[in-house]
Order: structure tokens, then C-alpha cells, then sequence
């Protein structure tokens, strides 16, 4: 084991100091840099959900925000939806999980005030991975006859350029997906704005693909994170970071992988509690503020 | 859903009691039988202990990936990964579920009506419209079994059951397991054929529940029971795993069966 | 710095156990899973050599080898052609860097006996990523124009279907590359098969890519890869490893990030020794045997 | 190659001492104003000096990347994203060499001699041919400055100097910097004009060491001997960091030098 320490214990720091500073703003400010209109992208509940940012969009009353779950949404979504700050929602879910029917999400579709572009996750990956490639569009497997197809203009079939077979070969091609905003919460970044997202690297793909990258986090490390390859290997580098707002427990009320587990209880009251417009404005005035 | 308990004799043993819980992971977990990489749901805890038990059976030379879990998922390389995975040919079962499921094994995951405006809005499609392609063995699975949910055609095809032949298709439709049934899908009929009904339920019952029309032989068999050795894998081993990976169905299911939660 | 404490301290242990075992071999077993006619994928000096494995690979002979170089290669393709194993080398470079010209591929070019297929950087990596994709194909900026793409008939120009512009916008198309067999040397393995490559991201790539991944490593582990988020960030699941051979210092004379430098003086020599073939031999009999 | 040391009066200043490559180091960092994110090659001393130079300037508000290095390399997804991130377009400058170079900017890293069997062999492409496009600001850098390398046309097109009109090309050559002179690339003319020529050069002489046909003004200025604070700057704060990052080169550049390895 002793050449096994050597090869997680790199720590020689790097050598060419980029000085360059990623700004560090609180959580408001963080939100004032979405602007109305955005392609905003956001994780799953299972990924870093910047909830105290997401509280402070609706605060400001962000508007007629182009919503990209990535590939998928949960209260983050609703809560978003339910305040009237999407216009446009491309996802491939909206989900709550184990709470049930997204109340708000489920209320806006009835009430047709939602532009749905609903999508599937690999497709969305795809179009995150073209925009981090810099590439137009993505060929992908698939999708096929799913009325998804039918729905998005924006989606090609071609025949596979590549094919062996005697018979066409449809296969999707799929838009590059480069959002305006990606907004994102993680465990920890150091002084020069390098993020720790560990093994959650479809924030990673999210950051690379963005023009503009928000990330709150729980804490500063003084530490550089990029100096040891077991850190480096899980790190967002401050290349792609826009900002940076310390929100500790910023994930609140969905859990952080490695930190803390979803507040269960205030999630339900929260499906409860929405299950109604009025129900959510008084969940909003007590929670949320502004 | 509330499910009942079963107390059949089986051939030349004294009867034994399982719930209907242990006859749906003892049958899925049939249907894994030489699967290499089973992905699960993160809240399917059914397919979830049958993936475990088909794991147990295997000698452990059964990958089982929980999706969503923080814990019991080995991908490295992000949400991407699973579906990247099964393209690469490396997952060979999966399960699915649907809102509505339709006769040629369409899937709606999106919502009932007119889209978009659905009067009955489900989260979405998820990778559904993916990964039906590229699994080989899907496994459809929804406990509800009525007209309702089995319908004659989905609103919304979330995922095509079947495909023209020329298309690049390794994956599609096994099964379609609910609580009444278990049916296998024929992909040269495109279409159902009931493969055997749960002890309790009846072929009249089956038509009547069920949206669209299915094949059916003429002599419809009965779902095997889980045998002895089945139960005591599901109480004694599988229930330890399953309670640390579906806490809430552990304590469930478990609750008052002796050696559950072992 | 509590909350960061906690953040990478994952801790909790995976829940399922995959006991799938990888099967542990020695570098002569490990090398005789590379058939003759295999698409061997391996990765540049900088990332990490099996070079105890290219040695074996020698020692056994193999033939025939398409050498796929991710995206160039050094010391393994320099040697593999010198004695004769390689029919057909797919790279973005064979570079021995700052030892100067490499010696027994700039003979084999000059002879004629080596099937070339120069590529670009970014067009292997798009490759390998359609093959981790699953999909036929990749597009790519850049290349037109050059003469790399006048000598592939398999990399194909479209034009853009989601062009935005009047006038026609030309974009390469490139085939997977799905290699038969991928072999790197890596720091680290756990019991489980779970491979630790930190940033050096490519082998992941390569790991996904390929139909058969050959990974020698320094040293194993007891402990499990992927139950501490630090380590799971920079590691290959099992399900992606073929076999495995524990090789200390495996990637000598080359060097491996995090353990050992490079032995500049013994690869030096090699290149003075390797200028013509029958140095190239004798350098085989002494350091490859067999 | 070895480069020789000027001593240079400067406009009402005392003569000063500098060598070649202070004054490559110098002009190349002029070059690299207002970049965000310079990346440069492991074997690339000088412009990797250039862009440590400039970073400086900027007040550290500069990203150096250096490639192929276990150290002054942020990336961490691997060997392909440095491509992706030039996509992106994250990155503003870069530098590439070539074993020929063209009056056109077509730069030859494959062979001399008809391909494949290549009377002079080089390493390869490398990322040429797609970084050419993406990159803004590429300066070519060879110290040698002959017609064996400077040709009228390469044998081998890596990667092109200009493309049609219409292509989706965001970058291009800015500049080719050799041991002689400087030549920028004229878009509009697709060909380069010659900016200045160093210290000790005459434009006779580069006509002569030059394969190619370029433009040149009527008066073809000197190259701007670098200046005490440049000189000051690159012995006494860069010379570190080249060290450390350069040894090789720092060892030959600095040794002598007062204050060089600071």
C-alpha cells in the first residue's frame, strides 16, 4: 500500500498561479445574474439543487424562464413554475419522486400557460454534450416513433450515414442544448473558484456547456483543489465558474450527496401545501420572502 | 396499493403463506436468469428485491445498478452514464413502467388527454423512449391492473413497443408483469400473449381488466407460487439488502413475517 | 471547513454487493488477450503506459495490430512497430517528445510497411466518444481542408442540418471507434476491479469505448474504490475492466502521473540504440526477452 | 538551435544585454494582450515564457494552460478537453509549429516527400487541424527560419491557413514568429506581410531565407528590443516560474544571466 499512498497522494500544488478571481457574491446577487429570459439549466433532486438561489430567483421574480432539467427536475421546477417564472420547460421529467404529482407543475400544464418541450434524458445529455463539444447537433439511438418526435420540430431524423445494412438506417439528430444560465449547488470550492462535484459530473457537463456558470456552495476550502489529483479528479476548474455564493445547507429542503439527507417531512408539507395557488403563495411568503 | 397474502399448498409440501409482494420478486427474478447488468429505479422496490434475488441466485455474477441511489449505483461519469451504458450493450435487462401501457406494448409516461394539455399529467418520459431501444430485456411492470392503465392505445407514446424491422433496435419489450398476470410480449405478432395468472385471479377477470386484446392459450397456467427455498432467500437474505436499499417497502413487506428483516 | 470535512468523507460503503470478480493475471496472461488483427487502443506517454504489457505483447509476438493512439502515442508505438506487431497505426501523433524523431516508426514509414491512418486529436476523442455513445458516428469542427481528411475515405463531410446561415456550413462527420481491445496501467485497483485513473479522464473514455479493457496497475487496494466519493470521481467501475495484471512500476520507462517520473536516461538510450534495427533488437533482447 | 546575445542602445537609456530568446519572449507576450486563456505546449519554452510573461502583465488576470504538463494544467476531463474547451471557445490564443509553413499559413506536421511513405517523417498532426479553426489567435513559432521550412507550398496539409468564407472557422493565424522576423497574416490577402525583422536581420536576408512570397511595407521596421522592465521582469519574476516549469530551458536561457534564476 505504500505505492498505493503515493498515487493518491500527488501533492505538489500547481505551478503557474491563475490569480484570476471568480467573484464571490451572496446569494441574491448570485440570482440577480439570471436574467429574464434565460435557458437556465438545473440538476435532478438527486444532483446539487441550488435551492437557496432558486429561492432568491423567485424573490426577484425572475420571468419567462426556458427551464432545462438536466436531464430531469423536481421542486426546483415546481416551485419555479408554481411562482410564474417559466415560460418554457424542456425536461424529461418533472418529478417529485416518492412525494407524489408535482402540484404546481401538473396545475400549469392543465392550465396550457407552459410551453412544454418535453424531451427523454439521453437526449438531453446529447445536446449538453454537443454545446460542450461545440458542435450543432448530436446523432443519437432511439427515440424512434415516440410521440417526442412528433412534438419537437427541432429534432431530425437522417439515414445513418454510416450504415452497413442494405435498408435505411434512421437515426436522430438532436440541437446542441447551450444553455444561458447552468445553476448548480455543491459541497465545496476553493479560493480560486474550483468546484468539487465529485462523482455528480453531469454538473461538470453542465458548467462546460453553459455560457454562464452560478454555483453556490457550503463552504470554502483554503485548500486548492486541483493540487491533489484525488480532489482534481471530481473538480469543476474555475474556467467554467461565473460566480460563486456561499449558502450553507443552500441545498435545503432536497438533500446533498455526502452532506446532508432531504428534510422528508418539510418536502411533504410542501406537496401539501401547494397542492393549491393559494396554498403555494403562503408556502412562498413563509419560505421563500420577498 | 394493498396486496394480498397467499397460502398454497404446494406439490407434496405442506402449505406455506407468502405475500403477493414475494410471488411478484420471485417471478421477475425468473426473468432475470443469466442477465449480466440489470439497472433498477430508484423507487421500484419490487423489480429492485427481484433484481437482488436473481443476483443471490447467481452467485453474485449479476450486476445490479439502483438508479438514483446514492449508494448502491457504481456509475462514475454522471447521469450520462446509464444510458451511454446501455448503448454500449453493457445492460441487459431494465424495467419500465407507464401510465398507460397498450396492447402493442406502447408506453405513455407523459399524461392522459390531449397533449400538451394533458387532463391527467404523469412527470414525463424520462429515458423510456432510450433505453426500450437498447435493453434487450425490458421488463414492463405495474401493479395496477385495469382498463384504465392497460389501454387499447396510450395517448402518448412515451416509447414505442415495437419498431419497423430495418431500424437499429437491440432492445424492446420482454414482459409485462402486473398484479393479476404475467404476460410475455411476441415480437413476430407485435402484440401480448398472457403467460399465466396469479393464484386468486382468473382468465374472465384478466379480460376484463385489460384495455386491449392479448393472446391467450387455451389452457392458461397459473403463476408458480414462490417455493420454500425462494421465500427463505427473500426473508433471511435478500430482506437485509432490500431494507438498506428500499427502507420503506422493507417495512412493508417484513413487517410480522418471521425472519424478515433477519 | 467541517461541512467540506464531511462533504468528501463520504463514507457509507455501496449496499449491493456486485461480487463479480475481474480476473486477476499476470502480464503474460493479461497480454494474451490481445489477439493478433485486435484494434488496440493506448493512451499517450503522459497518461498511463502498460508498458510492461507492450513488452509482453512483444514477447508473445502479436501481430497484426491496428494501433489506435488516444490520441497520439510514444514509447508502446514506437516499440510495437520496431518489432514488427503492427499493421496499421491510427494516431494523432507518434511522438517520442523531447527524445527527439522515433526511430522505428520513421523507418517503418520510409519502408512502406506501415498502413497510416493520421488523424487529429479531437476526431479520436470524438470517435471513441460516438463508440461510448453507441452511436455510428460523431460531427467535429475544424479538419476540412486539411489533407487528413483527403486520405480518409471514412471521414465523411454533410452540411449542417441545423445551419443557420444562407450559404452552406460543411461539417466533418467521423466514425465511431469502437477498439477491440483498450490497455493503459493505472495506480490503483480494489478487490472488486474498480481501476483509479484521478484526472487522466482519457482511459475512462477508452474503458467505455472499447469491447475489452486490459488494465495493468501498480498496486491494489482492500479498500473499496467507489464508497468514497474523493476516489469513486477518478474511478472505473468494474464493469467496464476485462482482467487486470499487477505490474509494479508497470509503466517504466515511461513515467505514471502521481508515482514515478519517466527514466530519462534509459529512454534515451533507447532511442539511440532503436535508430536502426538491429540496435532495436538487441534493446528487445535485453530489456523484452522471449 | 543556438541564438545570439544583442546589446542594444535603447532611446536615451544605456546600452542593455538580451538574449534572442528574451526578445522572442518579449514580442510573443506583446502578442498575447488582452487574452483571457492562452494554452501552450510542454515543449514550448518560449511561448510558454511569452504567456507567463503576459499573465504578469495582466496582473495574474490571464489563464496559462500548459500542455502535456502533470502540473500547469487545470483540466480535468481528460486529454479531450482542451479540444472541447476550444470549442467553447474558451480559449483566445494558442501556438502551433510546423515542419514546413506555407505563404498561405498552411502548416505541414506529417512528412516531406509524397504521403504516406514520407522521405522526412514527423511525429503527426497533433490537434492542428481542428485548433487552427476554433482558436482566434494562433501564432505559428519556429525558430528556424530557412526555405527548407518556410516553402511555397507544404507537402502535407495538417491543417489549412484559410478556409472559404463560409466555413464556420471563429479562429486562424495571427502571426508567425520566427528567429529572423515577424509576419502577420493578412486575412483579406490570405498571405503574410512582414511586420518587423529583429535586431541584427535584414529584410534581404529574409527574402532570401524565405520559400514563400509576402508583402512587406516600403520601410520594414526593426523588431522592439525588449525593454529594461520586460528584461527586469522576465529574469527576475518569470524566470522563476520557467524554471520550474521549463528546467531545461531555464537552466540554458538563465545561466549567466544576473538575477536569472532568481
Amino acid at each position: 500500500m505504500v505505492t498505493a499512498a503515493r498515487a493518491v497522494a500527488r501533492g505538489a500544488s500547481g505551478m503557474i498561479q491563475n490569480e484570476t478571481q471568480v467573484p464571490v457574491e451572496t446569494i441574491d446577487e448570485l440570482a440577480a445574474r439570471v436574467p429574464d429570459g434565460a435557458q437556465l439549466a438545473v440538476p435532478p433532486d438527486y444532483s446539487g439543487c441550488a435551492m437557496a438561489a432558486v429561492r432568491a430567483l423567485i424573490r426577484r421574480g425572475v420571468k419567462a424562464l426556458h427551464l432545462v432539467g438536466v436531464p430531469q427536475v423536481g421542486f426546483q421546477g415546481d416551485m419555479l413554475i408554481g411562482a410564474g417564472c417559466v415560460a418554457t420547460l424542456e425536461t424529461a421529467a418533472l418529478t417529485l419522486g416518492e412525494y407524489g404529482p408535482a402540484p404546481r407543475f401538473v396545475s400549469a400544464v392543465k392550465s396550457g400557460h407552459l410551453r412544454l418541450k418535453d424531451s427523454t434524458c439521453p437526449v438531453i445529455h446529447a445536446g449538453l454534450q454537443a454545446a460542450e463539444k461545440g458542435v450543432p447537433f448530436m446523432p443519437l439511438r432511439g427515440v424512434l416513433g415516440s410521440d417526442l418526435l412528433e412534438q419537437r420540430d427541432d429534432w431530425r431524423v437522417i439515414d445513418n450515414p454510416y450504415r452497413m445494412t442494405k435498408e435505411q438506417d434512421p437515426i436522430v439528430l438532436l440541437p446542441a442544448i447551450r444553455p444561458d444560465v447552468a445553476l448548480f449547488h455543491a459541497a465545496l470550492a476553493d479560493r480560486q473558484g474550483n468546484v468539487w462535484i465529485g462523482v455528480r459530473r453531469e454538473l461538470m457537463v453542465m458548467a462546460h456547456a453553459a455560457r454562464t456558470t452560478l454555483v453556490s456552495i457550503e463552504a470554502f476550502t483554503d485548500d486548492d483543489l486541483l493540487a491533489d489529483d484525488r480532489l482534481a479528479a471530481g473538480t469543476i476548474p474555475a474556467l467554467y465558474v461565473t460566480a460563486i455564493a456561499e449558502a450553507e445547507n443552500g441545498a435545503w429542503p432536497v438533500g446533498l450527496r455526502g452532506c446532508y439527507a432531504a428534510d422528508r417531512s418539510h418536502l411533504q408539507r410542501y406537496v401539501e401545501v401547494a397542492a393549491t395557488a393559494a396554498g403555494f403563495a403562503r408556502y412562498v411568503d413563509e419560505y421563500v420572502g420577498g | 396499493m394493498s396486496m394480498s397474502v397467499g397460502s398454497t399448498p404446494q406439490d407434496g409440501s405442506t402449505a406455506i403463506d407468502w405475500r403477493a409482494e414475494e410471488l411478484l420478486v420471485a417471478t421477475i427474478a425468473d426473468m432475470l436468469e443469466g442477465v449480466r447488468h440489470v439497472a433498477v429505479g430508484a423507487s421500484s422496490p419490487i423489480p429492485g428485491a427481484a433484481a437482488l434475488l436473481a443476483q443471490q441466485r447467481a452467485g453474485g455474477r449479476m450486476r445490479v445498478s439502483v438508479l438514483g441511489s446514492e449508494r448502491d449505483n457504481f456509475f462514475t461519469d454522471g447521469a450520462r452514464e446509464l444510458f451511454d451504458c446501455a448503448a454500449q450493450g453493457r445492460i441487459d435487462a431494465f424495467f419500465l413502467g407507464g401510465g398507460q401501457i397498450d396492447g402493442a406494448a406502447n408506453i405513455n409516461l407523459v399524461g392522459i388527454g390531449a397533449y400538451p394539455r394533458s387532463r391527467v399529467r404523469f412527470p414525463g418520459s424520462f429515458g423510456s423512449a432510450y433505453l426500450y431501444f437498447l435493453v434487450p430485456r425490458v421488463i414492463l411492470f405495474r401493479v395496477e391492473h385495469s382498463p384504465r392503465v392497460l389501454v387499447p392505445r396510450v395517448d402518448f407514446v412515451s416509447a414505442p413497443g415495437t419498431s419497423p424491422e430495418h431500424y437499429y433496435r437491440p432492445g424492446g419489450p420482454y414482459a409485462l408483469v402486473t398484479g393479476r398476470c404475467i404476460f410475455l410480449f411476441d415480437k413476430e405478432r407485435r402484440r401480448f400473449r398472457l403467460a399465466s395468472v396469479h393464484p386468486g385471479h382468473t382468465l374472465a377477470e384478466i379480460r376484463e381488466q385489460t384495455g386491449f386484446d392479448f393472446d391467450s392459450p387455451e389452457a392458461v397456467p397459473q403463476t408458480a407460487v414462490p417455493t420454500r427455498k425462494t421465500l427463505d432467500e427473500i426473508r433471511h437474505v435478500i430482506a437485509t439488502k432490500i431494507a438498506r436499499t428500499y427502507p420503506a417497502f422493507a417495512a412493508h413487506l417484513f413487517d410480522g413475517v418471521p425472519g424478515g428483516t433477519g
